[in-house]
């Protein structure tokens, strides 16, 4: 049976290149980074190299570069970093509905705390208005955060315009770049971010590996405290092979950026093009503007999509029906409803991205199946076109 | 370790019943597609016996499964026998569920109580298993909660 | 040149077996473990068998498991994490002077906070006295975090007493068992503790990997907030390959223990013996008893450890001069200072550990090389035995 | 990257002028143990130029390589000269050391300051330079902070 993988915005596959730059740092350079012999000092070197690849990604310096365990860490880092450090001056963040849960949990947290948090709205197209951010600043807001690109509708918000008003008003901007990395060209300088998280498992690295960047002169508090690593600003011991790896992948990404963006979106727009026009009742959620270029985001009407998801992997094929995270949770996808998309038209909504090794061969394979697939549950689903919901 | 095991799996991939019988004798529809889950059960009555059955469901894997496993296991019981069928026999004729969804079985349940109600109610007929029945009641409200 | 890596407490190399565990779950079954397709079932399966093979070497319930990005991140969960479910219950922690810097840095944190942490002392060699332990115990005590093994000395303090005073009093007991992993039996049930910290590149696995034990019906607040993962209490994308490298290291660690602590003690005992019979003006820090099995530390008088350090590297050697993360500081060693050596010698100090690699042949390229290089730095040292300090 | 570079390297491994003189004409101590380093330099004058000069230091490498680079400076220099000796001068010779090893070369350049004092002290000699010298005065607090 064939094997598609359509689902690389919940993770990618580590790319052989970069496994192989990866395997020496688990048996033989194995040298603690902080140890001052050669074989301590040949792993910080290696860490100094990841460094500077990826800050090149981005355009930043490497000494802004914290390596973490992923983007979670990055988000919660830099929300708790930033309120604890300036807990003095305020205790109001804003941030939008889309977020990923990394950042909605820990404003959730912080509510708990006594923090104010304003969510802010998206439009039908899925964005953010920047009238509504800049009339939600208040003198306590003491953070901004938006995301750069949406996982689940691949939306891409206007970070730079969103980092203007923040340095007009004085107050700190970070940005989640976590599915924007790899996927669309970042200036750090450009945007004028203090604070960006990104992570390794998105660009064809390893899993557990990512970063938060910090703008120099920037200052927030630690989040995990210990020995001297990262500039004595990220505590424990370095994930070695997994920043050897992220390193690498990032290097990879930067070379084949316009390529993997053309490679990516081409074979999108087909498979959207295919499904609309060959599956009725199809809806496209979020505008195909300024959009992630693997991104696909599709109701199907009168049907549910763990149904969906579950037929199309009794054919090999992997989707998701919304953000990994929430996939085992019952509750509709926030971002969706914050588009304002109906919730039984939610239930319906299936993911689908494409990656650097999707052919479009698996495209058509994915839609001859899909349309099947569609077409059985309609027939056995209570609610359809005559009946209605 | 599968999301369903192979009952489950074979119930969703191979449903019975699907569909809609001609002239019902009673039909129950119990969900909402805005919990994600809409059921409609027909049954056909000869005499007390449950002749025929039919479903069609929007929702999960385990909601069709469970479509199919409940409509399969009524097929051939009288009113009374098939109101005695439990969620619970439901879930365990399927092999288990996962706990999040357990209440498509709950659903399944209650689209049959809601056939059976419906052909009591057009036939006049009383079962004691039905006193003060409401069939629009929410019993499932365990819609597994976010906590942190 | 000969390579003898004597530093197994600084990190350890990934052994081949978990390495070859570890390699398919980079490229081949990428899948993240919260997706509901075969390839993000099959992943989830990984880390279910990763969490029963951790469990099973320190007898846990695999439900008991939760995987951490390493030591330091589980250190700083179990004491934020207990510090602010317990908040309104008291803020007083009772710590000790030894403790590894993720414990006592998220400490210092905390006493910022308003807590209140009190540091208990340890005695000539190296334990801590539970009568002072318990003497500290307020009603404001929520939390009593002492360290299984230290990182520096060795030696392993008496938790199942501490677990015990804990319990009697009604408060939560964490204990760090990084260094103790894989070096001495564990038993979670036997010891009584709630909370316990292990990291797996100490045993054979993967850096940037470790887990937060948390006994069945112990709550504390989460730490890193997002996803879903890790029964919802650790949230981001789990480093699928980590966790699968970390649970081969611990069944190896597991069926190997016996012969582990057996070959390291003999072959450390074997080193210290010689060290101290051959070099004279040499002492053991901490005792010999209850200690560490690869652990050795040592002062040589009149000379400073970096420069050991150095000449030794050339030698291929590859030792360290206190814990990792404090040996790019100029800080004389918290361990050593609360173990009273005084602070000229505490600068002429270097820890040894020896491995599952380590061979007899090893430790005796070693000790003649430090013959000629503590003779030659006593040769240029402006202090003696006859001038004296 | 290594921690030192080859300079600092080769004056550590083969450090050049270890050792006392018998009869010196002036030894200057600095630093002490529990700060992880101490240096005593001596030096041999004749006339006005210094013409020889040994060392003996505990500490990490830096220091011996400061010491044996701060001795090879001297010798040959007036003490004119030998006080204009910083330990800006002594780093750049090594080519460079690591910001928390500064010290090392200040720790270097005051052992040598001392150790004209000593020898002015004793000859009844006065320099400019060493107007109000205090030979114990703490220049080296750059202890490299933890700041978290
Ligand atoms: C937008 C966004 N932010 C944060 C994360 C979390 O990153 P990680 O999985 O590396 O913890 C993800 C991915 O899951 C994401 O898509
Ligand atoms: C006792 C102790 N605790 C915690 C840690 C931190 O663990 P990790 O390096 O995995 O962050 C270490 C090792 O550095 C340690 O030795």
């Amino acid at each position: 049976m064939r094997n598609v993988y359509l689902d690389y915005s919940a993770t990618t596959p580590v790319k052989e290149e970069v496994l192989k730059e990866m395997i020496p740092y688990f048996t033989e350079k194995f040298g603690n980074p902080s140890s001052l012999y050669d074989k301590g000092l040949e792993s910080k070197d290696a860490v100094t190299h990841a460094r500077e690849q990826v800050a090149a990604l981005i355009n930043a310096k490497p000494a802004e570069i914290y390596f973490t365990a992923g983007g979670t860490e990055s988000d919660n880092w830099a929300v708790f970093g930033a309120c604890e450090k300036l807990k003095s001056k305020g205790n109001h963040i804003i941030t939008t509905k889309i977020e990923h849960h990394a950042m909605l949990h820990s404003c959730a947290f912080l509510e708990k705390q006594g923090y104010e948090v304003t969510y802010l709205d998206i439009d039908k197209d899925g964005f953010i208005d920047l009238k509504q951010l800049e009339d939600a600043i208040t003198d306590k807001t003491i953070l901004i955060s938006v995301m750069l690109v949406n996982n689940e509708i691949g939306t891409i918000q206007p970070i730079k315009e969103v980092a203007a008003i923040a340095k007009k008003h004085g107050i700190l901007i970070h940005t989640d770049a976590v599915q924007g990395l790899g996927n669309l060209p970042i200036d750090v300088k450009d945007l004028g971010v203090d604070l960006m998280s990104v992570s390794s498992h998105k660009i064809y690295g390893p899993k557990g590996s990512g970063a938060l960047y910090i703008r120099k002169g920037v200052s927030i508090s630690n989040y995990l405290h210990g020995g001297a690593q990262e500039n004595r600003r990220r505590a424990g011991t370095e994930n070695l092979a997994g920043i050897v790896g992220f390193g690498k992948a990032a290097e990879i990404a930067k070379n084949n950026l316009e390529n993997h963006i053309k490679h990516c979106s081409e074979l999108r727009n087909y498979l959207k093009d295919r499904i609309i026009a060959e599956i009725p009742d199809t809806y496209v959620n979020g505008t195909m503007e300024k959009r992630h270029p693997g991104n696909l985001n599709i109701t199907f009407k009168y049907i549910e999509g763990e149904s969906i998801l579950l037929l199309l992997n009794q054919f090999g094929i992997s989707v998701s029906t919304g953000s990994a995270c929430s996939s085992t949770s019952l509750e509709p996808s926030h971002v969706l409803s914050a588009l304002g998309v109906p919730v039984e038209m939610i239930h319906g909504t299936v993911r689908f991205t494409v990656g650097d090794f999707t052919t479009k061969e698996d495209i058509d394979y994915v839609v001859d199946n899909l349309k099947t697939i569609v077409a059985k549950l309609r027939e056995i689903s209570s609610v359809n076109s005559t009946k209605g919901w | 370790m599968a999301l369903y095991n192979d009952i489950v799996m074979d119930h969703f991939l191979n449903p019975k019943n699907v569909g809609e019988l001609e002239n019902p004798d009673g039909t129950g529809v119990y969900g909402s597609p805005v919990c994600g889950d809409m059921m409609q059960i027909q049954i056909k009555v000869d005499g007390e016996k449950i002749t025929d059955a039919k479903f069609k469901t929007f929702g999960c894997g385990s909601a069709i499964a469970s479509s199919s496993m409940a409509t399969s296991m009524i097929i051939g019981k009288t009113i009374e026998e098939a109101l005695e069928v439990t969620n619970k026999e439901i879930i365990d004729n399927l092999g288990g569920l996962p706990p999040v969804k357990v209440h498509c079985s709950v659903l399944a349940d209650k689209a049959i109580k809601n056939a059976i109600y419906d052909y009591a109610q057009k036939n006049g007929k009383h079962y004691a298993a039905l006193e003060g029945y409401d069939p629009n009641a929410d019993e499932d409200d365990d819609h597994g909660d976010i906590e942190e």
